[in-house]
């Protein structure tokens, strides 16, 4: 029962905020909205038995991203955008897309829909460590030099030319 | 709880992230649904391991990859964000209507 | 001599040759000579082959072949290689007619060194009558139906050099191109006859093919196509209706060329060649009436024009035509011999008419014969040639046309009665504007002083070549009557005609059978020796005749007499219609200038449609589709946009959006929307199937 | 032999690619040696070649690509031999022609050779990837030569030229390639697969067909995929078309009768009905659209399309006759054709315009022009004793006894033919001299040089056709005596 | 089972792009030109390295997550080659910002040592994280000329797709984990799930997505433009080729036999990428758009050999890609060549033929290559990928791929017109040409001559090593 309470609960406010995110008019609510998202997921994860994930989610995600953006947006906000539609004219079309996509992707959800844990959830923190250093060392290696790209990327973007 | 309630979820988060991709004017807004597409993968690779493959933890840790390198492409992202900012001053995508055919 | 017949051609070609590129253009250039010794020459052994049929011990038909190429032919899903071969044949009407083409062509040519003197192409002028002429002996003398259908456009090359002589003048240009065209219209008939002809026999070889109609292989209605088609060449080239319309106007040419192409070359070449293919009409008889009457129309028709005709070229060109419909509705009626014999003593005098007309020309420099008149005073040579010549091709007895015509009207009633009416009619005619063009030319007083007073009669190379053919003129028909001999060289090929049959048997419809029985009881009889063919015309009949020929011309005398026509006058203005109706030449040329002007509408509607359908569907049809479909991908990136752009331009507006520039090219969100829908559609597509 | 008759202009491009551009008169010289090497390499190749046999002569087999089974074949028989010797005859000639070129000579040459040595390799070739390969270089030698020297459209006329033919012979590529997979073992040898095919069902032998006949037809051209011709004729500078008519449209017959006959004779047997209708549309609105012209080249140009029109006729009759037939009328019609080309390029180059109706009695001023001008007209409308009438006749000869209502149609074609070279004759060089062309000149030695030789093969050829037919019959008579 | 030795050439490539990064911190500004020097020097050893290790047995095998073949080194061999050669070409490139370089190298290397990962991988896991990397090193080369604005929205654009489908991709890959239990690629079953299936068109999304495939593509022509021409020479060969690879290996792996019925949804992709990249091309007048939309088209032609499934269908493709290297860089040397000095516009090229000869003619040679026209490289490419097409019976496939050849021919020749039948826009003296585009220009006229007259030693090459290992 109190698994239904707090899956439903966590399920809800992930929706909420997700379609808050997508229809904010200003866009620091949306950021805001983002931030209550990812941690409502990051609950769902806790649910799941995800340990590590949800440690993850908490402090990459919620702590790292969702505040990052808050900063940018607020670094390039005006105060005229808050007063202006953030949704395209495109939107029925895309409302229509979603819901033909909809009807497959809930197939396979309704697929699984007598699909229950068979056995109860394990902390995995060990294990993940060991595929890291073991098999998965080189995605994990890759990783480094993803995040070091995106840094290189970063730092060449956002310094001003007048530093030259 | 059923595996079917996790899918739900995430393919509406999905979906919720897709309609914003198509629909929101700014990009930042892009982005922020874009986190959410990512998200959405997140909860199903959890739930997968979780009711399908409890016997290792790939799953999760393909997860944890998809959310290092979703943090790398939102810092590319934005950083790419500030430049065109600074040469446009706008950051709505209708805007980036240099380049066409 | 006979052997080496094939020497004719080639003399005359070679000599035309040497005129035409040696030397230096000059009016008094002495290479004619060359020409006139080499026709000498051609003339020399054309008499040896002549004089050995006639009374020496040759026999003809003579053949001698070379091979010439090698085809390959395919016959059955069979592929072989089979000879082509070039050669002579040299048979009776052969012998006759290259003497009458030889010597026509050498008085020509003689007569031509002072009738074309000092003009700027001289030397040319001999090599294309040299040329004309070796075509002519080249028709004659092959033996293959294929070095004859050369030598026929060869000659049709010849007409249109020699007709657009003088080139610098419209009248000879248009002339020159309408009888090429028209020759070409018949030339195509043959062409069929000769493809037909090869996928039935497979060979060109008259011998060959001869033989293959004498056992009778030849189904009739393949005959009768086969004969059609030679009918057609022959009426194109030998000037039968309707295709008679070239002739009038050859007479743009040069006098001289004129009188060859009338008498000894082009126009005899038809006749020769129904002659010579003659086997093929009589095994098909409706071709055989087809001829006849189209013989007959022809001499009707183009007797009727010259009536009314004040050129003197063209009366005579008429009188040719008509004189051609004579022998062409002989040999349709079966009449071989008095149709070849009325070629030969033909020749004769109308190579005479003309070069006489050429002489009167060449003194008063005009062909109206209006303005003529009393020149029997100034050229008496001239006016005595003309007087036998004009005698001789009313049908006059004694004369040489006499002989021919009266064997040609006897032929005509044994087969027809009706026929033989019209072209009696036909002769009365003749008669009459023969004597009309000579009463109007050397009757009477002059008409024009001018002209008349500069008259004066022609030097001797003028009236030399006059003088021997007024003598063969005079004499031809007797000698050549003389002891059957027309009989003996002229004889009609005997395949498929039983012995004895007299010309009205051929009518009798033969099929195949028959004609095969008949090929072997004609072989087994008479082959290679002429046929006795006596027909004559009822004592009373020919007297009668001979009397309204002779009524004719008094009636011409008193209507042309001179000095006033008050008689002409008002028959023409009784019969105004049918004057007019004749000197529109039966609407024959309008007919034919409507044809042209028929195709001349086909090739510019054809060439509209290639440029405007056929380029634009297929080249730029692929072009088109190509550019339809870059549009298309082109929109695939820009259209929906753009629309979006009209329409987002209102709506942005409504809403009080319009702040921003609302330009949306090269939308990042339109991409991603259409990576959306091919989610979707896998999506949903895959998924619920 | 027919390696060196092949690459010999080859080598002479890359020759002159290495040469200064300021030497025209070296460049020249390279040129035309390289030209005159395959020359006389065809001289001595005929001379040698037997005559009696229908097996392909000095054949020269490497092998290419080992993967896909390509091989460097070379051969000719009684098919491809007069046209090799003609294509190394003609663009001899129009190399003599091109003497007049004055801009960007080198770049001219260049491509000039190229283009020979792609035309002679698509008649020596008998693998199918390297008659493809040598079949597409000739296009991008024709796109700059059009395209660079021609007239006042030549880029228009260029790319249309090369679209169109290109989309054509893409559709032969995937026949070929079809062929290929079907033989076993896979080949794309000629010879094994005329030899293999019988057993290939007729449904996939008429795909295969159409797939070639596609290819051909643009180049022939067959209506209704001729109306490149004009165009490119009209705009390309004079030698060029000279090659073009002489050499280039025969690429489609000769493989129509070499690798569509030979490959796929069920296919080929299904078309014929079509290829007759084709072949008479061919004659008849080839020479009535030819009426309808008043450029003198356009005129032409029609005129080859009427021509083409005999040779598929020929083809059409499926007989040895009609085979040999078109042959000698591929050879007949280069050099008749080409004579007529640079005889037009001689005025134009006087007078700068080809218009039909601007001349008029130029034979008082230029009698040896008009004489060889009347004498080629004359050749092309099947004057017997000149090249074209035999060869014409025997295509008639050939389709008649299958085709005797469409052969008979298409004898109006010949009147037609007539008519408008009668036509422009009379235009041009008959009737008032008109006084605006006083100060033209006859024909230059140079000039001279170009056409005489081929009047005088044109008489050759049609007073005594037993030599070229003697090359011809071994082969036909094999190839149609199955 | 690691195996961490069979991708030596993968790690030392790594390592030089962090030494290539660290160098640039202790370089002056001044010598930040050596920083390109090292870094195709690095991709040279490296690519000496693959092809000396071409012939050993010994070097093949497999590892947990990745499995090194001859057709894994294969591609690496045309992605080092692609990119050694376009860092030269930058060493000619004068609008990138020099005291930039060392990052520009590195985020080359990065890219490159990316797509060799990519190459290799045999596990979802793999590939995602090593697109990634080749990704987020192109969006940010693609907006390397910071401060040209069409440089950024190229970039952004880039991004914004790239980001999209990654996340699309992502999707694809939990539900093919969620299907499989593992992200290892393994034979699927004979009757797959909609799940397995749906996994599959999304993962083949994400692929078209670097490959730019229809409807994949829209960013490609805008991105292309946008970037420093190297870059734009970089992006329209090394990735789209490596992503072939990897698609091939994907659906080589996955579906050996059973194909899902997908084969003729990737025919129709095939079609509609190549009909609208190059009917899309038609009205292009910007070079650069232009080559963008011609590069679509090509691997429409490169996706008939992955739609027709046959081994000859792969070894066309890898013979293709080998070829459309030395094309593509022919094209891009030259448009690069002419565009420093006259821009990217059409009429930049007008007169080239009298400018400079040399550079017209390989000009026209690699555009007829990449129309297919005889005896260049391209042609016997072409020859190749229809014939697999043919020899599968898929006809339809090889009529849409030669009508798309002549289609093609129409705007390749709105370049060769104007370079020959054009007179020069401006002063017409001849075209200054830098001597890194000289050494790349001699690589593609060599290649596309070379291999259109005799691609026996290519074929049998491809031959050799189109065997993927399980």
């Amino acid at each position: 029962m109190l698994e239904h309470i707090v899956f439903y609960s966590l399920s809800t406010l992930v929706l909420v905020c997700a379609i808050g995110v997508v229809t904010m008019r200003n866009t620091v609510h949306s950021a805001l909205c983002l931030g209550l998202c990812l941690a409502g997921l990051a609950g769902l994860f806790a649910s799941l038995g995800a340990d590590f994930l949800f440690a993850a989610q908490v402090m990459v995600y919620v702590s790292g991203i969702a505040v990052l953006i808050i900063f940018t947006v607020m670094l390039l906000g005006r105060a005229s955008d808050l007063h202006l539609r953030q949704v395209n004219d495109q939107w029925m079309a895309a409302l229509l897309i979603c819901a033909v996509s909809s009807e497959g992707l809930l197939k396979i959800a309704r697929f699984f829909s007598g699909t229950l844990a068979t056995t109860a959830a394990k902390p995995a923190t060990r294990d993940i460590g060991r595929l890291f250093l073991g098999e998965w060392m080189i995605p994990f290696e890759l990783v480094s030099l993803v995040l070091m790209a995106a840094l290189l990327g970063a730092i060449f973007f956002s310094r001003s030319e007048a530093s030259r | 709880m059923t595996l079917a309630h996790y899918l739900t979820v995430a393919a509406l988060l999905f979906l919720i992230g897709l309609f914003g991709v198509l629909t929101r004017r700014n990009v930042i807004g892009i982005l922020m649904s874009i986190e959410l597409m990512f998200n959405a993968a997140n909860v199903n690779l959890a739930a997968f391991d979780r009711f399908l493959h409890p016997e290792g933890v790939a799953g999760t840790t393909l997860a944890l990859l998809i959310i290092t390198v979703a943090a790398a492409e939102v810092v590319v992202g934005l950083a790419l964000l500030m430049a065109i900012h600074r040469n446009l001053g706008t950051a709505y995508v209708e805007d980036f209507n240099l380049l066409k055919g | 001599m006979i052997e080496h017949a094939y020497l004719l051609p080639l003399i005359a070609f070679f000599a035309s040759l040497v005129m035409l590129f040696a030397g230096k253009e000059d009016p008094r250039s002495p290479l004619p000579w060359l020409g006139i010794g080499a026709m000498t020459a051609c003339l020399t052994i054309a008499v040896s082959i002549f004089w050995s049929a006639a009374f020496g011990g040759g026999v003809l038909p003579y053949e001698r072949n070379w091979r010439w190429f090698s085809l390959a032919a395919s016959i059955g899903g069979k592929s072989f290689i089979v000879d082509m071969s070039v050669g002579t044949l040299i048979d009776g009407p052969a012998a006759v007619t290259l003497v009458v083409v030889t010597l026509v062509s050498l008085m020509v040519q003689i007569y031509s060194v002072v009738y074309m003197h000092g003009d700027t192409r001289f030397k040319r002028y001999f090599a294309f009558v040299s040329f004309f002429t070796a075509a002519m002996l080249g028709l004659v003398v092959s033996s293959s139906l294929l070095v004859t259908f050369a030598c026929w456009e060869l000659m049709g090359l010849s007409s249109y050099l020699l007709i657009g002589f003088w080139f610098e003048r419209e009248g000879p240009c248009e002339a020159q191109k309408k009888a090429f065209m028209t020759t070409k219209l018949g030339d195509s008939g043959l062409y069929l006859a000769l493809l037909l002809i090869y996928a039935k026999v497979g060979s060109f070889q008259l011998s060959q093919i001869q033989q293959f109609f004498d056992n009778g292989f030849m189904p009739a209605t393949v005959a009768t196509v086969i004969a059609v088609g030679i009918l057609v060449g022959a009426a194109g080239k030998s000037a039968q209706a309707p295709l008679f319309i070239w002739l009038p106007d050859a007479m743009e040419g040069p006098t001289p060329g004129s009188a060859l192409i009338h008498a000894a070359t082009m126009v005899a070449a038809g006749i020769l060649l129904v002659s010579k293919t003659y086997f093929v009409f009589l095994a098909s008889p409706s071709a055989m009436e087809a001829a006849g009457w189209m013989g007959l129309i022809t001499a009707f028709l183009a007797a009727s024009m010259a009536l009314v005709s004040f050129d003197i070229k063209r009366v005579l060109a008429f009188s040719t035509v008509s004189q051609l419909g004579f022998m062409m509705c002989a040999l349709g009626v079966g009449g071989f011999t008095s149709g070849l014999f009325h070629l030969t003593t033909h020749a004769f005098f109308k190579a005479l008419l003309f070069l006489g007309a050429g002489s009167v020309i060449h003194a008063v420099h005009t062909n109206d014969l209006r303005r003529m008149g009393g020149l029997s005073k100034k050229m008496p040579l001239t006016f005595l040639t003309m007087l036998i010549a004009v005698l001789a091709i009313s049908g006059v007895p004694g004369l040489s046309g006499y002989y021919s015509k009266d064997l040609i009207l006897a032929d005509v009633w044994n087969h027809d009665h009706a026929m033989f009416w019209i072209l009696l009619f036909t002769a009365l005619m003749t008669a009459f504007y023969m004597f009309r063009l000579f009463f109007l030319a050397f009757w009477g007083d002059d008409r024009d002083h001018e002209k008349f007073s500069h008259a004066h009669e022609s030097p001797v190379l003028i009236t030399g070549p006059l003088v021997i053919l007024a003598v063969f003129s005079a004499l031809a028909g007797a000698g050549l009557d003389h002891d059957g001999l027309v009989s003996k060289l002229l004889a009609k090929p005997t395949i498929s005609v039983m012995p004895g049959a007299t010309a009205a048997a051929v009518a009798v419809p033969v099929d195949g059978a028959k004609a095969e029985t008949a090929g072997h009881e004609a072989r087994g009889e008479s082959s290679g020796r002429g046929e006795r063919h006596e027909s004559h015309l009822p004592p009373w009949l020919h007297m009668t005749a001979i009397t309204l020929v002779l009524c004719s011309i008094t009636l011409s005398f008193f209507m042309y007499r001179g000095p006033t026509y008050a008689l002409a006058d008002a028959v023409k203005a009784n019969l105004a219609p049918i004057c007019t109706l004749l000197e529109r030449r039966w609407y024959f040329d309008d007919f034919f200038y409507g044809l042209v002007a028929l195709a001349d509408q086909a090739a510019a509607l054809a060439f509209w449609i290639d440029a405007n359908v056929v380029d634009r569907v297929f080249v730029d049809g692929w072009g088109l589709l190509m550019l339809i479909f870059a549009r298309i991908s082109d929109a695939f990136d820009n259209i929906f946009v753009d629309s979006a752009v009209d329409g987002v331009g209102s709506l942005g507006n409504d809403l009080g959006v319009g702040l921003r520039s609302l330009v949306k090219e090269g939308q990042v969100q339109e991409y991603l929307m259409y990576a959306a829908i091919s989610f979707s559609l896998a999506a949903t597509l895959i998924l619920t199937r | 032999m027919l390696s060196l008759i092949t690459w010999a202009p080859l080598a002479g491009a890359l020759i002159i690619l290495m040469l200064p551009k300021e030497k025209v008169q070296t460049i020249q010289t390279a040129a035309f040696l390289a030209a005159a090497i395959s020359l006389a390499a065809s001289l001595a190749m005929i001379a040698s070649f037997d005559r009696g046999t229908a097996a392909m002569q000095f054949v020269e087999r490497w092998i290419w690509i080992p993967s896909l089974n390509v091989q460097y074949v070379l051969g000719v028989d009684g098919l491809s031999s007069p046209l090799v010797l003609l294509t190394a005859f003609m663009s001899v000639i129009a190399l003599v022609g091109s003497l007049g070129i004055k801009e960007r000579v080198k770049e001219y040459f260049f491509w000039f050779l190229v283009l020979e040595s792609g035309m002679l390799g698509v008649f020596a070739a008998l693998d199918l990837v390297l008659f493809y390969v040598f079949w597409e270089l000739t296009l991008v030698p024709m796109y700059f030569l059009i395209g660079v020297w021609g007239g006042p459209k030549k880029e228009f006329a260029a790319i249309k030229f090369f679209l169109y033919t290109l989309s054509g012979s893409v559709f032969m590529l995937l026949s070929i390639l079809a062929v290929y997979f079907k033989s076993l073992p896979h080949t794309f040898d000629m010879l094994e697969l005329m030899k293999t095919q019988s057993a290939w069902d007729p449904r996939f032998q008429i795909l295969v067909f159409l797939g070639f006949y596609f290819g051909m037809a643009i180049k022939i051209p067959a209506f209704p995929f001729h109306t490149w011709l004009p165009l490119a004729h009209v705009e390309a500078p004079t030698p060029i078309s000279v090659i073009l008519a002489a050499v280039l449209l025969k690429m489609g017959v000769y493989g129509l009768m070499r690798i569509a006959y030979g490959i796929t004779p069920l296919g080929f047997a299904w078309f014929l009905p079509a290829l007759i209708t084709i072949a008479v549309i061919n004659i008849v609105y080839g020479a009535l659209c030819a009426m309808a012209q008043t450029d003198m080249k356009k005129m032409v140009a029609y005129s080859s399309v009427n021509h083409m029109g005999y040779c598929l006729l020929g083809i059409a009759g499926m007989s040895a006759t009609g085979f040999s037939g078109a042959v000698l009328q591929m050879v007949n019609h280069g050099i008749i054709t080409g004579a007529l080309f640079l005889l037009v390029g001689v005025v134009y180059d006087r007078a700068h315009t080809r218009d039909i109706s601007a001349f008029g009695g130029l034979a008082v001023k230029l009698p040896v022009y008009s004489g060889l001008m009347a004498m080629t007209c004359f050749a092309s409308l099947g004057l017997p004793g000149l090249a074209g009438f035999i060869s014409e006749f025997m295509c008639f000869l050939g389709a008649f006894p299958a085709w005797k209502w469409q052969t008979t149609v298409s004898v109006l074609g010949i009147i037609a033919t007539a008519a408008f070279f009668l036509r422009m004759l009379q235009k041009v060089f008959l009737g008032a001299f008109n006084e605006k062309w006083a100060g033209m000149q006859d024909m230059t030695v140079r000039e001279l040089v170009c056409v005489v030789p081929l009047a005088l093969v044109t008489v050759w050829f049609g007073v005594y056709p037993k030599w070229p037919l003697d090359l011809i019959n071994a082969t036909i008579v094999h190839m149609l005596g199955k | 089972m690691l195996n961490l030795g069979l991708l030596r050439p993968e790690l030392i490539l790594s390592g030089l792009a962090l030494a290539v990064m660290l160098a640039d911190m202790v370089l002056p500004p001044t010598r930040s030109r050596w920083l390109y020097h090292l870094a195709w020097i690095s991709a040279a050893v490296v690519l000496a390295l693959v092809v000396c290790a071409l012939a050993q047995p010994a070097s093949r095998g497999t590892g947990s997550l990745w499995v090194v073949d001859s057709f894994g080194q294969f591609f690496k061999m045309t992605t080092l080659l692609a990119s050694v050669l376009c860092l030269l070409l930058s060493l000619d490139y004068q609008a990138l910002p020099s005291r930039h370089a060392g990052t520009f190298a590195a985020l080359m290397l990065f890219s490159t040592a990316g797509l060799m990962y990519l190459v290799s991988a045999s596990d979802l896991t793999l590939v995602f994280v090593s697109l990634e990397l080749v990704s987020i090193s192109s969006f940010v080369l693609a907006g390397f000329e910071r401060s040209n604005p069409k440089s950024n929205e190229g970039a952004m654009k880039y991004f914004l797709f790239g980001a999209f489908s990654s996340a699309i991709m992502v999707f694809g890959i939990s539900l093919y984990f969620g299907a499989v239990g593992t992200t290892k690629l393994a034979p699927g079953p004979a009757a797959p799930g909609p799940m397995l299936l749906l996994a599959l068109v999304l993962i083949f999304l994400g692929f078209g997505f670097k490959a730019s495939l229809a409807p994949m593509h829209f960013w490609a022509p805008d991105a292309y433009e946008g970037a420093p021409i190297p870059v734009t020479t970089f992006l329209s060969i090394a990735p789209k080729l490596a992503t072939f690879a990897v698609l091939l290996r994907v659906y080589g792996t996955i579906f050996p036999a059973a194909q899902y019925g997908l084969q003729a949804l990737v025919g129709l992709i095939s079609v509609l990428t190549m009909t609208v990249g190059n009917f899309t091309a038609f009205f292009q007048n910007d070079v650069k758009r232009l080559l963008a939309y011609s590069s679509i088209a090509q691997a429409g032609y490169l996706l008939i050999g992955l739609a027709v499934g046959t081994p000859m269908g792969l070894e066309g493709v890898m013979l293709y890609a080998f070829i459309y290297v030395a094309m593509n860089i022919g094209v891009f040397a030259v448009t690069q060549a002419v565009g420093e000095e006259g821009g990217y516009g059409l009429d930049a090229f007008d007169g080239l033929s009298k400018r400079s000869l040399g550079l017209a003619l390989v000009m026209t040679f690699c555009l007829l290559s990449l129309a297919g026209i005889p005896p260049l490289a391209g042609f016997m490419g072409k020859l190749y990928i229809f014939s697999s097409a043919i020899e599968a019976g898929r006809y339809w496939l090889a009529v849409a791929g030669v009508l798309n050849s002549v289609a093609s021919v129409y705007f390749y020749f709105r370049i060769v017109d104007r370079m020959f039948f054009r007179a020069p826009s401006a002063d017409g003296s001849p075209l200054r040409v830098g001597p890194y585009i000289y050494g790349g220009l001699a690589v593609a006229v060599a290649g596309v001559l070379f291999f259109g007259v005799y691609p026996e030693p290519l074929i049998a090459g491809v031959s050799a090593s189109a065997h993927l290992l399980p």
